[in-house]
């Protein structure tokens, strides 16, 4: 056995609550080897986060110990545990968006020309340490202009650059196109033969296969087992987080169940259009597309190659379209602002969750009442009917079984994936015939996983056309009826997922390479 | 007509009066970066004003009159830091509460340090020389930036210096992120309340000078409210330079000369109401390049 | 909602009491008994009709400018220049008035409050417009169209002062008296407080249903708390934002006329002193809640008045009377008193 | 009640007849509030303190102060002070006027002193006593003492703010002026605020620059600014209220005297000794009252006797002062 570098003993946390406080980490034990790769899995809400917080001092337990190296230690804030060398990659990115990527790497640990900020050291440091780690950067350019994973990179350099031996990645592939993770795990590869540990959170059965020495297992606050990965499988995994056998792959849908696409309506089309380019490089270039009634139309591609905009386009929150038209049900949306678009019954999943997706600060019934809000029979010309939407919500929290003790908590009191139920609930719901859902799954456990999806085929199956954009191929393939793949904000090609070498196919695509 | 307006003598008013703004706006625009929209400048204005008086009149020493005035305006902003930060109000409504405060509480003082009501003004009090520059003095125009007292050099010298600390040193780094992402410091391991301390001690150090220039520097004297609403112009000119020090410098400078032709335009027939209309009215026009901004921001 | 009464009443009361311990510092120098003094202050707010009606007469400008900054800020605008609307509102409604003759007491009333709501919309008629559709600042853009304001109302008011108010020593600029039929009767012939009391709490209500029951008022609150959020759900977000800037200084211009309409019978300049940032104040204080807005009004009503009583009937000079509403409202925001309290409670449960 | 007007028998002008000493109240239980529409703090209310301070120690009155800063106070103040059965209701500026008019036949037991007010012979309010100074004597003769001091022939006159008891002011200064000198020319700045004493220097040293060389400040706080700039420039000012000469004594030439304390004392001592009578009062020269204090170090004897001759033509009702003026 190889000798453990880290050792969590019973860690406990407690949060406060004024009704019922909530028991986040229940004796979690855990062990790290050195030079392994670690994975902690578990359902949305476990406590996978508080512990891994704990480990690196921003909270404190109330029970339990941490064993470096078989010394304990006790850290009180993020510095005593960098000083002993452990470094975290956060959920969300901590970093300033107006500093450049040099600035932001050696941010607290700055080196100095006397009194003042060594620029020129920085960018230096910045170029050597991404060389020696192969994990490129630009170390001039701006945070607030750099991709995701770019600023993901910075991140991971910046706590090598602390001297970190242990690295924490909280959900590190949840806003990583696939591609994106495949470079990760590169470096995780690269991290590991030059001898660091990694521990790294993730909702994604496939990656813990594919990269993890072995995986720890939490559910509802407790450590389930610890399993080495070479003798376990994904779906041994998947019934240890959730407590019963989860189909993980197959797909769900299937072309035969609906009649040919040209005796079908069409709900949405696009032809022939161009955006202008945003500050971050993006561009709609002639994009025509045409959705039926009872499709699923998948849009693959990298991250970042304008399916985004595309989204924002038909919802009609992209204000620099210049040139084409877009239609739904045969009426021009083209340059209709977002709440034109919204009265028609477009729903809209959106894939930026924290941004647009929910008002933090409100409570579950009034984010689940947006829309609803304006519609009969919840609402009248000028005054909301209080109790039919209360009812409203109600139900959606039923059905989409929304995890919360009241419809009037916080919403961002709820974990991600029941954030995530809560705009599907209230945008399946809005919907009449077309449904755009962007990365719906991002950062749900697989329980939740399964749920949306099963929605999402559904809906199709009742004759809604939906619109599914995702860079997760496996979500594509399993669920789309058709698969356009965009590149550089072109359609590159269509691929019928039936196919058995579908994946290689759009792979290329996504790569740039035109199907012959 | 227009000379007397663009005058040196205009300018030199214009400088004076640019003073108070000037520092006022340079600590607010360091309290925007970090993340605190500061219209507490008013409050602590005056209470350095207040006890720039009081050190100047019992200690017989301007100098001794500056530090009180400097210390009693960080106490000031440290106790608006500690509703801010660890009590955390709502920094509107604090802003609001330690404007009315101070105004009340040096009100109050008066009676018991002074033994007055209303103004404190005794020729006795000393306030500070003016300095002149050797070779400047002689320069046409140039001469005006001649004859000032410390506390305006020292407002420049805060610009270059500010300006310096925030974009050029490790502190300024941690101020300014601060106000982008507050996180990043905790997650390094730095403590933000102890930033943000620092960055409410800098706000008092600016604004006890500027308020130590109105007592002190210009006519040692102290009169109930007398910083007139300049704290609240400060405020503006943060905001209208988004806290870009040099902007905000800029900004400060140009309402003081505004204020200076309006005084200029005095007596030359427009209704003082709309001559009084002039700074407001300046503002306003600078704003306003802000749409073409914004257009392309949106469109493009 | 009786849980929202009862934690802004808390926080009230909490500050309140903060307030009464620091100034009774000041009291105490002073020479006076500090419980004596807050006795005279609860009585000089409520004890008898002139104080009871003197409250409510403060209440009803306070609940109206706190009403009118909390339309903005509900949907995340500040609108700063309250100031100038209060004064522009009042203008207008002294001078229709004073001028416009031969009209029926009620439809010249209306007419009066109709003109001085349309002036105070019209006055943030361009802030709006280039807040909503271009995105200007619409902070300092308000605040210097206030200042810009009062003193127009100063140089117009001047323009219609009447030469037999200038002979004498008048310290103020004042247009002519509004005619009787212009006027806001009053409840109790003698006493200041007039039918405006009615407006403010019809206000209140059209507030409250907006608020909580109107689509508008649910899109409004979703703007302010999350603008991409509601463009995203549907919301025409510029609309909101346009409109509610306008309703703001809309109700500002009706604060003004209600004060000028039902207090002192004629321009005055001056009138609404700082009444814009109590407003504004008042708004947050009462966490832009319909019902917590009204309250703080009254709250505000009833301190300044009562503590006005106290620098009357005691040797307690009005600097201590500014200490003390100066602490209360540096403390009623002050969300880490409140919690210190409640987890004192709690402990002291738990035990 | 100590009111000697009590129910409509006395008439305007009557004299009243004064009281015995026998129903006369402990000076100690006799309630007199002083109304003031600012917080007390310009030097015109420093000397109604003092006049408040007379009371008290001559006569063991002792007046309770009433800040009345927003104007929405004047009448519920006065009001209260009302219901709190006050024997005296003294206010400053007529401001409170039209609540005194209100008021006065609603509490017909409460004796009403106004300073600032002007109703001539029509005041059929028994209980409501007028008092008035004549604020354009002072300042004629403070007109008249520029420009006798000038050498520029540009003096300036430097108000806090344009309304009718400033520009009162103004028009005696400037009928002084063209008394001696019609050639004389007259600045006028308006500072448009009271209290911003860093706003009044920079606008008189402007003034200075131009070539004034005596300012008259009529601008409480910011005038403080005035003397300021006049020390620094080496130039003249006119002080307003009070004799300010000690301010500046190498600069203030003279002074326009309100003596608003011995306004307090009188009316209220003579209120208290049941001399009251709703009859107008004026304070001027002819009332034996000194309009104009002479810094003596800075004026040679030829304006000062001038100055003496054009205070006895006033008296003698051979000059006409206007109260008001276009010149703004
Ligand atoms: N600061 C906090 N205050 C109160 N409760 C908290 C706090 N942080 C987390 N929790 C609660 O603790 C529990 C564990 O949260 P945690 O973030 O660790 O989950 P997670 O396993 O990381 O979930 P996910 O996969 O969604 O990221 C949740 O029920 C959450 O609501
Ligand atoms: N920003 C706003 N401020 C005030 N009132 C508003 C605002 N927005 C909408 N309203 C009012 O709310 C009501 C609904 O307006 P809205 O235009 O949002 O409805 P709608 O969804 O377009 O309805 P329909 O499609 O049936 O016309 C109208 O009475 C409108 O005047
Ligand atoms: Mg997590
Ligand atoms: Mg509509």
């Amino acid at each position: 056995m190889s000798d453990v570098i880290l050792e969590l003993r019973g860690i406990t946390k407690i949060f406060p609550h004024p009704e019922k406080p909530v028991i986040a980490n229940d004796h979690v034990s855990l062990t790290l080897r050195k030079g392994e790769i670690h994975a902690l899995v578990g359902e949305n809400g476990t406590g996978k986060s508080t512990l891994m917080n704990i480990l690196y001092g921003i909270l404190q337990p109330e029970e339990g110990e941490i064993l470096l190296n078989g010394e304990r230690k006790t850290f009180k804030n993020p510095r005593d545990a960098i000083a002993e060398g452990i470094g975290m990659v956060h959920q969300h990115f901590m970093l300033i968006p107006s500093f450049t990527v040099a600035e932001n790497l050696v941010f607290a640990f700055e080196p100095k020309k006397g009194m003042f900020v060594d620029k020129k050291k920085a960018a230096e440091i910045a170029r050597e340490i991404s060389g020696r780690y192969k994990l490129h950067i630009d170390p001039d350019k701006k945070i607030s202009e750099c991709s995701l994973s770019m600023q993901q990179r910075v991140e991971i350099l910046k706590i090598l650059f602390h001297g970190a031996e242990i690295l924490i990645f909280d959900e590190p592939t949840a806003v990583l196109t696939p591609q994106e993770s495949e470079e990760l795990f590169k470096a995780f590869e690269e991290l590991k033969k030059a001898g660091k540990s990694i521990i790294f959170i993730t909702h994604k059965l496939r990656e813990v296969m594919h990269i993890a020495d072995r995986a720890t297992v939490m559910r509802k606050g407790r450590v389930v087992d610890t399993v080495e990965i070479s003798r376990s499988s994904m779906e041994d995994l998947a019934e240890k987080m959730v407590g019963r056998r989860i189909d993980v792959t197959t797909r769900k849908i299937a072309n035969s169940d609906f009649p040919p696409e040209k005796e079908r309506e069409s709900v949405l089309t696009l032809e022939h259009v161009s955006s202008g380019v945003t500050p971050s490089g993006e561009q709609l270039k002639d994009i025509s597309l045409k959705l039926c009634k009872g499709d699923i139309l998948g849009v693959a591609g990298v991250g970042g190659n304008g399916q985004g905009l595309l989204v924002e386009a038909v919802n009609g929150l992209l204000r620099n379209i210049k040139d084409g038209a877009i239609a739904y049900e045969g009426q021009d949306i083209t340059h209709s602002q977002a709440y034109n678009v919204r009265r028609l019954g477009i729903a809209h999943i959106t894939g930026e969750r924290y941004i647009r997706g929910v008002s933090a600060d409100s409570s579950i019934h009034e984010n689940m009442m947006m829309g609803p809000h304006r519609r009969s029979p919840w609402s009248g010309k000028v005054f909301l009917h209080v109790k039919k939407l209360r009812e409203l919500t109600g139900s959606l929290i039923r059905t989409f079984d929304i995890k919360t003790s009241s419809p009037d908590a916080c919403i961002m009191e709820l974990s991600g994936g029941n954030i995530q139920k809560c705009i599907l609930a209230r945008e399946i719901n809005l919907a009449h015939d077309l449904i755009v859902a962007e990365e719906p799954t991002r950062g749900v456990d697989i329980g939740s996983i399964e749920f949306i999806h099963q929605q999402l085929v559904d809906k199709a199956k009742a004759g809604y056309g939906v619109l599914l954009v995702s860079t997760d191929l496996d979500e594509v393939l399993s669920l789309s009826t058709r698969v356009v793949v965009m590149y550089e904000g072109e359609i590159m090609g269509e691929v019928n997922p039936e196919l058995p070498d579908a994946r290689s196919r759009i792979g290329r695509l996504m790569a740039g390479v035109q199907a012959s | 007509m227009l000379e007397i307006i663009f005058s040196e003598h205009t300018l030199m008013t214009g400088l004076s009066l640019a003073t108070p703004l000037l520092l006022c706006a340079l600590g607010g625009a360091v309290c925007s970066k970090a993340g605190n929209f500061n219209i507490a400048l008013e409050g602590f204005m005056l209470i350095g004003a207040f006890f720039g008086v009081v050190g100047s009149y019992y200690l017989h020493s301007a100098f001794a009159g500056v530090l009180t005035a400097v210390l009693a305006a960080v106490l000031a902003s440290l106790l608006y830091g500690l509703f801010l930060i660890q009590l955390k109000g709502h920094e509107v409504i604090l802003g609001f509460g330690f404007n009315m405060f101070a105004i009340a509480i040096t009100g109050w003082l008066l009676g018991p340090v002074f033994g007055g009501k209303g103004s404190f003004y005794d020729p006795a009090t000393p306030s500070l020389e003016k300095i002149n520059i050797p070779l400047l003095q002689d320069i046409p125009v140039l001469r005006t930036l001649s004859g000032h007292n410390i506390i305006v050099y020292l407002s420049w010298l805060a610009i270059a210096v500010l300006f310096i600390l925030l974009y050029k040193t490790a502190l300024g780094y941690k101020i300014r992120a601060l106000g982008e992402n507050p996180k990043a410091l905790s997650v390094n391991g730095l403590s933000t309340v102890k930033y943000r301390y620092l960055v409410e001690m800098i706000v008092g150090v600016a604004c006890g000078l500027a308020g130590a220039f109105l007592s002190i520097g210009n006519l040692s004297m102290f009169t109930e409210n007398m910083t007139a609403g300049r704290g609240f112009i400060a405020v503006a000119a943060v905001g209208f330079s988004n806290a870009y020090i040099p902007l905000t410098a800029l900004a400060s400078i140009l309402f003081g000369i505004a204020n200076a032709v309006a005084i200029q335009l005095q007596g030359v027939g427009m209704p003082t109401e709309f001559v009084d209309m002039i700074p407001y009215a300046m503002t306003i026009l600078m704003l306003l390049p802000a749409i073409r901004q914004n257009q392309k921001k949106a469109y493009n | 909602m009786k849980n929202e009464l009862k934690q802004s009443i808390l926080r009230l009361l909490i500050a309140l009491l903060i307030g009464l311990l620091v100034s009774s510092v000041f009291i105490l120098f002073a020479g006076e008994n500090p419980l004596a003094a807050y006795a005279t202050m609860l009585k000089g707010a409520f004890m008898g009709q002139l104080k009871f009606m003197t409250t409510l007469r403060w209440t009803v400008p306070y609940m109206l400018a706190g009403i009118a900054s909390a339309v903005a800020v509900r949907a995340g605008l500040f609108n700063m220049g309250l100031e100038g609307c209060i004064y522009l509102g009042g203008l207008a409604a002294g001078l229709v008035g004073a001028y416009v003759d031969g009209l029926p007491p009620l439809l010249h009333v209306a007419a009066c409050l109709a003109a001085a709501m349309a002036v105070g919309m019209l006055w943030l008629l361009i802030p709006a417009f280039l807040k909503a559709y271009h995105g200007v600042n619409e902070v300092i853009m308000t605040w210097m169209l206030s200042y810009i304001a009062v003193l127009l109302c100063q140089f117009l008011a001047a323009k219609f002062q009447r030469s037999e108010d200038i002979t004498s020593a008048v310290q103020q600029v004042r247009t002519p008296e509004i005619l009787g039929s212009a006027a806001l009767p009053k409840i109790v012939e003698r006493y200041q407080l007039s039918v405006g009391i009615f407006i403010a709490i019809a206000v209140c209500i059209v507030y409250y249903f907006f608020a909580n029951r109107s689509r508008a008022g649910y899109e409004h609150k979703m703007v302010g708390l999350n603008s991409k959020f509601a463009e995203y759900g549907g919301v025409n977000v510029r609309r909101v934002q346009f409109c509610s800037l306008l309703a703001s200084g809309a109700i500002g211009g009706l604060t003004g006329a209600v004060e000028v309409l039902g207090v002192h019978g004629r321009y005055v300049h001056g009138f609404a002193l700082d009444m814009g940032a109590n407003g504004i104040m008042i708004s947050l204080m009462g966490r832009l809640n319909p019902v917590g807005v009204p309250l703080a009004g009254f709250f505000m009503g009833a301190v300044q008045n009562g503590a006005r009583a106290m620098a009357r009937e005691m040797d307690v000079s009005l600097d201590t009377v500014r200490i003390l509403i100066a602490v209360i409202v540096i403390c009623i925001t002050a969300e880490g008193l409140y919690e210190l309290l409640r987890i004192k409670k709690k402990n002291r449960e738990g035990d | 009640g100590t009111g000697t007007t009590s129910g409509g028998s006395a008439s305007a002008g009557s004299g009243s007849a004064s009281q015995s000493g026998e129903n006369q109240k402990d000076p100690a239980d006799y309630k007199v509030a002083v109304l003031t529409i600012r917080k007390m703090t310009t030097p015109a209310d420093l000397n109604t303190l003092e006049g408040i301070e007379r009371l008290r120690d001559e006569m063991g009155i002792d007046c309770k102060i009433v800040e009345c800063v927003e104007i929405a106070e004047y009448k519920e103040q006065m009001q209260a002070v009302c219901e709190e059965n006050y024997d005296v209701v003294y206010f400053i500026y007529d401001n409170f006027l039209e609540a005194a008019k209100e008021l006065a036949p609603l509490y017909p037991e409460t004796l009403f002193i106004g300073l600032w007010i002007d109703l001539g012979e029509d005041n059929d309010i028994p209980n409501l006593k007028p008092l008035h100074f004549r604020s354009e004597q002072g300042a004629f003769m403070c007109g008249v003492a520029a420009a006798l001091k000038t050498e520029t022939d540009q003096v300036a006159f430097l108000g806090g703010g344009i309304n009718p008891g400033i520009v009162t002011f103004l028009a005696g200064y400037e009928a002084g002026i063209k008394y001696i000198n019609p050639d004389c020319e007259l600045v006028v700045s308006w500072a448009n605020t009271f209290d911003d004493p860093l706003k009044g220097k920079e606008l008189a040293s402007s003034l200075y620059s131009r070539g004034v060389d005596v300012i008259f400040q009529a601008a409480n706080q910011t005038g403080l600014g005035v003397f300021e700039a006049a020390k620094e420039a080496g130039k003249y000012a006119i002080g307003v209220d009070v004799d300010q000469s000690d301010l500046a004594p190498e600069n203030i030439i003279s002074s326009c005297l309100l003596d608003h304390g011995f306004a307090t004392y009188d009316s209220i001592s003579k209120a208290y000794n049941g001399e009251f009578t709703n009859e107008q009062v004026y304070y001027g020269l002819a009332e034996g009252i000194p309009v104009i204090a002479l810094n003596e170090d800075l004026l040679d004897e030829e304006t000062l006797t001038t100055i003496k001759e054009v205070e006895q033509k006033i008296i003698d009702g051979e000059i006409e002062i206007p109260k008001t003026t276009e010149t703004k």
